[in-house]
């Protein structure tokens, strides 16, 4: 599903993000990316769905080659890869729906299916009062569950999630972690960058500890660690 | 049934790429207002100077016409070579019109000439010393000295005479007005489509993270750009339709007192309004789509 | 320092989102704001820079009254005031450097005093190695420091910050809950608003509960509660 | 002491300010680029036309300097009254010159007008019929008709002639081409400063979050202010300089090689150049400065 065999990331006029990570993350799988601020961790994921470029090294994701991936092929990879991006990315002129519905536009969904599809997927998150407000009238984090919604609503083979949590209160967290354990149980792999140590020492999966661009960790049933 | 369906999707994709490119112009408020403004206030400069300089040049031409040559013949010319010399004139190249003026016409004309020195030309009616001539116009101006040249080559004729200095200078600033016009008028478009796409393409600039974003989200490059074409040739033609509809008015309200005024005659509004109009609409239109894919690009490589 | 009486807030279009507030924190105090997303921590915030203007009530910060503060006096209140937003709020065309340095250089200090304080502040979060970087070449963590160090760069006399460890690491979230607590200690009022229930209960604090636009829990030496 | 301390946190603050406007001159890259760019264009465009309006301007006056009429006296005016109606003419307002032709001069002119036709002077030498008369210039060429009412009114005089139609028209022609030259140049400047200012709205629009958070950070309104009009105060004069260095070099390689063209002489560069192009920099910097300002008000009301 995502294999990566020595992939090094430098940006530039910086120290290399990256030093020569090798993974292998099977279909169905539930990863967490753990590890200190600026470890690399969302660089590791960017590198999944093509927001970035490695400077050396080969991955593949769901059978695509990146390195022999055409320009015009991307939108395919990435409309396969559901992301919650760190930064939440959503687009500031449509609205919280429309924000969602954008995800099923870009496949060609029909209308109808978008209109369920997406009060569905709203309901998930527990925004569906929030329809219509655009993202600068939400509070943080109903902004974080809508961009959640987006990566879920078009049920993608991989979900990858950039601190899906980090601005959400423990309640919701869990509603999220549910969800995201529910799917993962009908066969999606989820990829996950977290720093809620509850989080990943009570719901117990795969744990890839990254530190200063390396993989320092790899534990199928691991625990958070750094204990302070 | 399968390629029903895609075709199904493909137009119920192209009717979502008009609905966002309107809704985006109704969204983008404040910019679009500036885009179309930008749009709205060249052409209206356009249209301006395009109006004003179909209706100089139509002046001009007017003056120019007035441009004419003697040709002096000969007394040694009979009355029969008279026709032949006539139709040979005629048929050079560049020859509008050749009108015989025979020599008692030619006195009768110097006499209304002189005016106040009538007493002069007392008695001359018997004993009548002017030729007989030919009033020769070019068709155009700039061409009566090679013409004259060229008549003076021919049997019969003793010499070309016009005003050269008069029609010389007129003629000069008349030509330099109209090709300085033709100049300023390119300058003027070029410029004016060079602003348009330049502040489309800030506008986009604008929006160059919501573009990232779409492509991150899984858009396809044509995706992306159909909207913004939408909405480029929209600003376009809404751009174009507030200059159209002020030239319309403002050119009929002109027209319509300038008759008081006898020597200066504009031209009518059907053709000249009717053209600059549908000028207007295909730049405005295409140089807002064309500024809107153009400036997209830049921002799908990601 | 900070009174609010009766303080309502709606944002057009929309519920109450706030609804009779009333609080009065004092000089020194250091007071956790807790409650489920969208519950109106921000809000409750954004009020007291005046980022805001509450719909209905009254509030002192400082012994400004702000129903009665001139546009003009605005800036003066904020220079007071170290707040670090929830969407931390860089100036994406500056460096971090000069994003640190951008709080001293409007109240009008000198050259050399900044250069000590920022590269002071800095080094406190951690981030010196990174003061050239732009927001968009810094990692979400780094970030949210950068936001941190210029909320604490020019001693304000109160730190209000919304959700500071959002998007940190638990070994980088204490570092910067000691810092508070030494800024705290040495006499600067702290409002924080976090989801994050192992400080609350372990750094024991005033805790102000919102849910639902209301005060619904205020106490001294409170914990996070919402057990789940 | 304190009040030193004071004058330091000023200058310290402008240079501030100055330093952060040119830094972010650099830092908007694009924007930079295109805002300038915005200004070139139309600055290039305004000084064109003004370049090529001063020309036509003077070119036409030229011709219509030539526009004279010839006013003549009556047989009963003695030598003595010749050179006090000539003052009284040239009193009148209006008139810019009077020269007196006596009826010698006057046939001698005749001769050489008729050209062809000396044969039939033959012999007035010695009875000239013609009568003394003054040529006389108006100050405005539009006067001529004026001014000849008034003359043909004083005693001696007999009548007042000039070649109306001709005159007329050519006059008519170029007072309406000098009228729309100016109504167009004047649409043009002003255009070209909502254009620049437009263009400067919308890169500050693009700004605001910027703005905004400068605010939420303490910032007071003329500590965001000032930046931006050093801002626009660049771009304008950036902007103009590309245009006036065009318009310098282009002027004088065509002076250089129209020199050749003998019937119509281009302005001397010197005061025509160097005003231009001080126009076109006011207008650049103070359209700069002023659209910087307007349009980052709208977003310090946070
Ligand atoms: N565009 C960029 N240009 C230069 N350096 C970058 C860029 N993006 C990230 N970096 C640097 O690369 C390193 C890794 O960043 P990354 O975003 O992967 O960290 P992270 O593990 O996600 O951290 P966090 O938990 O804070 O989000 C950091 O030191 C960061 O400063
Ligand atoms: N500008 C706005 N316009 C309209 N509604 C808004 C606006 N800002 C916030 N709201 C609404 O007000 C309510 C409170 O928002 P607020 O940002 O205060 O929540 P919060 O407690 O900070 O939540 P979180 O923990 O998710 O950040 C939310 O329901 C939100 O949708
Ligand atoms: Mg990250
Ligand atoms: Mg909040």
């Amino acid at each position: 599903m995502i294999e990566m065999y020595d992939v090094w990331k430098t940006y530039p006029n910086s120290e290399p993000a990256l030093q020569g990570i090798n993974v292998k993350i099977d279909k169905g799988e539930f990863v967490y990316v753990v590890g200190p601020s600026g470890a690399g961790k969302s660089t590791f994921i960017k590198l999944m769905y093509r927001e970035e470029k490695p400077s050396k090294g080969t991955i593949f994701i769901n059978n695509f080659n990146l390195e022999k991936l055409k320009e015009r092929k991307i939108p395919l990879l990435r409309r396969q890869i559901g992301v919650v991006f760190q930064d939440f990315k959503l687009l500031s002129r449509k609205t919280a729906w429309e924000n969602v519905a954008f995800a099923l536009e870009v496949i060609g969904a029909t209308g109808k299916r978008i209109r369920s599809r997406v009060k569905e997927t709203m309901d998930m998150v527990g925004l569906a009062d929030k329809a219509d407000a655009l993202p600068s009238q939400l509070s943080g984090g109903q902004q974080q569950r809508i961009a959640i919604a987006r990566a879920l609503v078009n049920s993608p083979a991989v979900i990858i999630a950039d601190e899906p949590t980090g601005n959400l209160d423990p309640e919701n967290s869990w509603e999220i972690m549910n969800l995201f354990n529910q799917i993962n149980q009908r066969g999606t792999t989820i990829v996950m960058a977290t720093h809620n140590r509850d989080i990943v020492n009570t719901m117990k999966k795969r744990v890839i500890a990254i530190e200063q661009g390396h993989i320092a960790r790899d534990e199928k049933r691991g625990v958070y660690g750094y204990d302070d | 049934m399968r390629s029903g369906g895609y075709t199904d999707t493909m137009i119920r994709i192209l009717l979502r790429h008009l609905r966002e490119g309107i809704r985006s112009l109704g969204r983008n408020g404040w910019m679009t207002i500036a885009s179309i403004s930008a749009v709205t206030v060249t052409l209206l400069l356009v249209g301006l100077f395009l109006i004003v300089g179909f209706n100089l040049q139509a002046a001009s031409l007017n003056v120019e016409g007035q441009v004419v040559m003697n040709v002096f013949l000969l007394p040694d010319a009979t009355p029969a070579d008279v026709p032949s010399l006539q139709t040979q004139i005629q048929n050079m190249p560049d020859v509008k019109s050749v009108v015989f003026v025979s020599k008692e016409e030619g006195l009768q004309q110097l006499r209304n000439k002189l005016q106040a020195d009538q007493d002069l030309l007392a008695g001359l009616d018997s004993n009548n010393p002017l030729p007989n001539k030919y009033i020769v116009q070019a068709k155009d101006p700039a061409q009566t000295d090679a013409i004259a040249g060229r008549i003076s080559t021919l049997a019969h004729v003793e010499k070309v005479v016009y005003q050269k200095d008069t029609v010389n200078r007129l003629l000069t600033w008349i030509a330099w007005a109209r090709n300085f016009g033709i100049v300023l008028m390119l300058a003027l478009i070029f410029t004016a489509m060079f602003l348009i796409s330049n502040t489309i393409r800030i506008t986009i600039f604008a929006r160059r993270r919501e573009i990232e974003i779409m492509k991150l989200v899984g858009a396809t490059n044509n995706f992306i750009r159909w909207p913004f074409l939408v909405e480029g040739f929209l600003i376009g033609v809404l751009g174009a339709s507030v200059p159209i509809a002020l030239l319309s008015t403002g050119y009929a309200i002109l027209v319509k007192n300038i008759a008081i005024l006898p020597s200066f005659s504009l031209l009518t509004p059907v053709p000249l309004l009717s053209e600059t109009g549908l000028f207007l609409l295909i730049v405005g239109s295409f140089i807002g789509m064309w500024g809107s894919v153009v400036s997209v690009r830049k921002f799908l490589r990601i």
